[in-house]
């Protein structure tokens, strides 16, 4: 998989027709799990009435925020060892996308925890600073690359501080079991199995599915513009290797 | 007074097929060095042509753009900048990089004949410009490496400073050393090669 | 690496560096003092509040002043072309990283630590309770001066990177803060001092690898 | 003074040195928001607590960002050699001063006091009371801009002045620290903001004058 | 060139009995400058002698220890510092000194001639030791200003910027100004005095 992906030909020509294939089922299934979250699903007290909707889209935007960080930190890592400019391309991609994800799950989490919780915000919740941690960071990804003067440099400053700032994910992953936090256990991924009534669970599957998909359609799209930014660089790439 | 004394036919250096691109040009490409023991390379060009971005690939600093660069021996660097810090003074600069290299050789010594006696505790910020470009050159004093990578050497000395480094690429050369120097204008040593940039 | 001795050099040249910039070890307590100084003037001093946020107040200090102690580091190093001469070294670059910001930590970051009894009491925390909390105090000071570092580094060729470092270094400082607040709440034996033993311990296991990649990056 | 264009073109450059430095006026705004979230979590953020400290901790936040940004702007010119050039001018170096400082409020203090809302909403302040709470905080932090640079201009010549920075400019920020928290008290029309509003005037006064002799100093 | 063409017995800078003391040193004292229109002033001494001191006090960045200096006319400033700022290009730098001054020059055309064109849109930080240089000395064409202080003025720079150089001061003199500059080894042009430190 990495192989074919690392070829810059091979993946035009792949991602030619798959980047849109993603971004049409990818939309087409989040319009379903949203139909089904807004007026199939029936309504639960204890989650705080209609409000509880809000998960359909707050839990799909949290798993792809924790999911692009993870992804950042791994591209990183693979451009840092085998140097796959392909690697690179897509950390650069996912950076903005995980940061509007991690932003859409601030966001749905505050609007949701105001009924519920009675505030927007807790500062001392381990769950939702670390969620806000992981918003700057993707926000000093983005700065620190900006500020580098030769792709080459950004490429190389922005792995070394995706890799060191992957320490939060597990943070946000395990913070609410940890601390005692006022954040909902985790109910789907848990190692014993989802614990909630299959009628919420399909759809936010299917959700969490689509917006998957979706964020995969979007990277290759950035991606492909990111490779035709690069050709004119081949090109004198080619004159320097005296050919 | 180089530490392991290559035989002559080895080089200290040798960089193949070396490309650098800086902004949107192509600043040197395919281009190959190499030095042996007693050789004294020049290398030439105008103002921006390149000649500090190949000395730093040659020493290491920057990765090449394309090519290799092979540097079997240990080397000294002087580059535009002295590494001289400004709460610095000679004494600390020498008997700091002394350490680090395992020297024992005396830094009063070296400053005595590099002519830095003198402001030899004035901090680094202090000193005129010909005498933080002394207290850099004195580096090459404290370790015996047989290759020397001098970005300008001469820039801010005077002209008994100019003879006196002279010397010193002398003396490291007659002893089996190898020198390559980016310069402008004559170069007052005989260069054994050059390469134009 | 042939022996330590290069080692030793570049942290005694650190240290001398700490010392030498600015008035030396003054500076980071006026900046630590001044900044919790600011914040009775500015938040009221009834002794009960005060009391209650004390602590919270003395690891935001000492995150600050960490950060601006560590801000220009390795940037003036690239400045002088120091840095150029330790990346030609056999010497690997990453265990100078690691003496460099020991050595630091060590004349502007113990200093802050031996302070905090005194200016917490002036924050009219309970006294007994601050000797203990040096110990937390200074694990989490001796993490926030490795991330900091390693922010510096990022963000030394930069023009004038010194807010930069903030941005990247605050992420970076959060779980120290956090675990390093539950901390002094708790006391000794609690379990939140492990695991800010364990977020100090990463911090010296990645930030110098961390720092010399970045500088490595800087130099080039 | 011949014509107010060698002023305007310092202006310009100063403006245009605040975007450049770093990633711009994004990182003022990191050091702002990253000083003000580590407060909650250390202080812990029961609501009533914070709400009433919150007001204060903007006004540290605000202060510690100031010194930052202003830190490192006359000794940044010292080493480049502008500074000789501006000192050799025939327009009085003060106002190159004045306009200096007042180019980073604009790019990097402005930004700070737009922010204040929400932030100040994050610590669970009174939204209310933060919109007319801006004036105070743009005409504090004009003040501790001022005062910053003052201090950066004494420790310009110093090497790794960062540090003496804090020492010097605390104290010069602690009576607008103190009227600006009253200020943010009691509200508009209260007479701090008048006592405020004359800190701010007697820095604006007595801070470029200030600022210009230290650089005289600096350059000698 | 000159703004206000002296007459050509009326000094452009004249300094008296100046003495400089640093640590425990006297660099230099009693000492008597003068220059008139035409006139180029070559200062000499080791490094370390005080030529850039005295530069600095005629200028009036640094106070005399003793003596006093006057000058009547505005003058240029070339330091061994350059002036430019890492973020700055050649073309800000230029636009901007040229609107401090008020100056009519076309900076594209100030920059052609002085060999900058190729990196005017590039940061001061990459560009190299002698681009940096240029840009330094291209301020001499932005205004006309009758007095030239420069310490140094050829380092760094490649042969053929050596030569533009000496054609500049060349010109400046020619029209009615006049030059003091710090320098090693010979200078290039006709020097009407010399100054020995
Ligand atoms: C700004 C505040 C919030 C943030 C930053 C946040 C963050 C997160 C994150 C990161 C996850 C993924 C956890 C995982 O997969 O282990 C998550 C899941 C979830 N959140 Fe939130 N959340 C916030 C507010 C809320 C609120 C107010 C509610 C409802 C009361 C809520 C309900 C849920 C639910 C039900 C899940 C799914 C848990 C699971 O099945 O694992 N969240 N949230
Ligand atoms: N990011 C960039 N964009 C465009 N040009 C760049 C960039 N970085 C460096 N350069 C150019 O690369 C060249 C680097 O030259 P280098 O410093 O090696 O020159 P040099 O031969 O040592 O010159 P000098 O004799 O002046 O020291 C310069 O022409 C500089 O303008
Ligand atoms: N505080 C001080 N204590 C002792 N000596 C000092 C102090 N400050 C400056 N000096 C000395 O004053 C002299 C200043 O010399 P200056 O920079 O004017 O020399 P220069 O003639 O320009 O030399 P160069 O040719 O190297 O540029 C130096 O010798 C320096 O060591
Ligand atoms: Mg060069
Ligand atoms: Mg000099």
């Amino acid at each position: 998989m990495i192989r074919a992906f690392a070829n810059p030909h091979r993946f035009m020509a792949l991602s030619r027709w798959l980047a849109p294939a993603c971004l049409c089922i990818g939309a087409l299934l989040m319009v379903w799990s949203v139909w089904q979250g807004l007026w199939v699903v029936p309504q639960d007290d204890y989650q705080g009435g209609d409000i509880m909707r809000a998960m359909f889209v707050h839990v799909p935007s949290a798993w792809l925020a924790m999911a692009s960080y993870m992804g950042l930190a791994a591209t990183s890592l693979i451009w840092f060892i085998w140097r796959h400019e392909l690697a690179d391309m897509a950390a650069k991609s996912i950076a903005p996308l995980g940061a509007a994800y991690t932003a859409m799950c601030l966001a749905t989490g505050s609007i949701w925890g105001k009924p519920t919780w009675g505030t927007w915000w807790l500062w001392d919740d381990a769950r939702m600073m670390s969620v806000l941690v992981m918003f700057f960071l993707f926000l000093g990804y983005m700065a620190l690359r900006a500020a580098m003067e030769t792709r080459q440099k950004a490429a190389r400053a922005g792995a070394i501080l995706a890799m060191v700032g992957a320490v939060n994910v597990p943070l946000i992953k395990f913070s609410v079991d940890i601390w005692s936090s006022i954040h909902q256990d985790a109910s789907v991924l848990r190692l014993d199995g989802p614990a909630m009534p299959p009628v919420y669970l399909t759809p936010l599957l299917i959700g969490g599915l689509a917006h998957m998909i979706f964020f995969a359609g979007l990277t290759m799209m950035l991606m492909r513009a990111e490779v035709w930014g690069r050709r004119g660089d081949v090109l004198i790439a080619r004159k320097l290797s005296g050919s | 007074m180089a530490e392991n004394a290559a035989t002559m036919n080895e080089f200290l250096i040798k960089a193949v097929g070396l490309g650098a691109i800086r902004g949107e040009r192509v600043l040197f490409s395919d281009l190959s060095v190499e030095a042996k023991a007693g050789e004294a390379l020049v290398l030439r060009g105008a103002n921006g042509a390149g000649k500090s971005t190949l000395l730093r690939m040659l020493g290491g600093l920057s990765r090449p753009d394309a090519g290799t660069v092979e540097r079997p021996v240990r080397h000294h660097w002087i580059g535009h900048r002295n590494g001289l810090k400004p709460h610095e003074t000679p004494r600390a600069h020498l008997t700091h990089w002394g350490r680090v290299w395992g020297s024992t050789a005396d830094a009063i010594e070296i400053a005595s004949h590099m002519g830095i006696e003198r402001p030899f505790d004035v901090a680094g910020r202090l000193l005129s410009a010909g005498q933080k470009r002394r207290t850099a050159i004195a580096r090459l004093l404290l370790a015996d490496r047989p290759l020397w990578l001098l970005d300008e050497p001469f820039s801010a000395l005077d002209t008994q400073g100019k003879a006196l480094v002279t010397s010193l690429i002398d003396r490291h050369r007659a002893s089996g050393g190898a020198v390559i120097t980016a310069l402008h204008g004559e170069a007052p040593f005989e260069a054994s090669g050059e390469v134009q940039l | 690496m042939r022996s330590p001795s290069p080692l030793r050099a570049a942290f005694r040249q650190a240290l001398g560096e700490a010392w030498a910039g600015g008035a030396g070890v003054l500076l980071p307590i006026g900046f630590f003092a001044g900044a919790a100084m600011l914040v009775p003037f500015t938040v009221g001093s009834e002794a009960s509040q005060l009391s209650s946020i004390g602590t919270g107040i003395l690891w935001v200090a000492l995150a600050l002043a960490s950060l601006v102690s560590m801000e220009r580091v390795f940037q003036a190093d690239l400045e002088d072309g120091v840095l150029e001469l330790w990346a030609q070294e056999e010497t690997p670059l990453f265990l100078v990283a690691a003496a460099k910001i020991i050595a630091h930590w060590l004349v502007s970051g113990l200093p802050l630590v031996l302070l905090t009894p005194p200016i917490g009491i002036a924050l009219q925390v309970d006294a007994g309770a601050l000797v203990p909390a040096m110990l937390a105090y200074g694990l989490g000071g001796l993490a926030f001066f490795l991330w900091g570092g390693v922010a510096g580094a990022l963000a030394a060729s930069v023009a004038r990177g010194g807010l930069l470092i903030s941005l990247l270094a605050l992420p970076l400082f959060v779980p120290t803060a956090i675990f390093g607040a539950l901390a002094t709440i708790e006391g000794p034996g609690g379990p939140s001092l492990l695991f800010l033993s364990a977020t100090t311990l990463f911090a010296l296991s990645i930030a110098p690898f961390a720092a010399s990649a970045a500088l490595r990056l800087a130099v080039d």
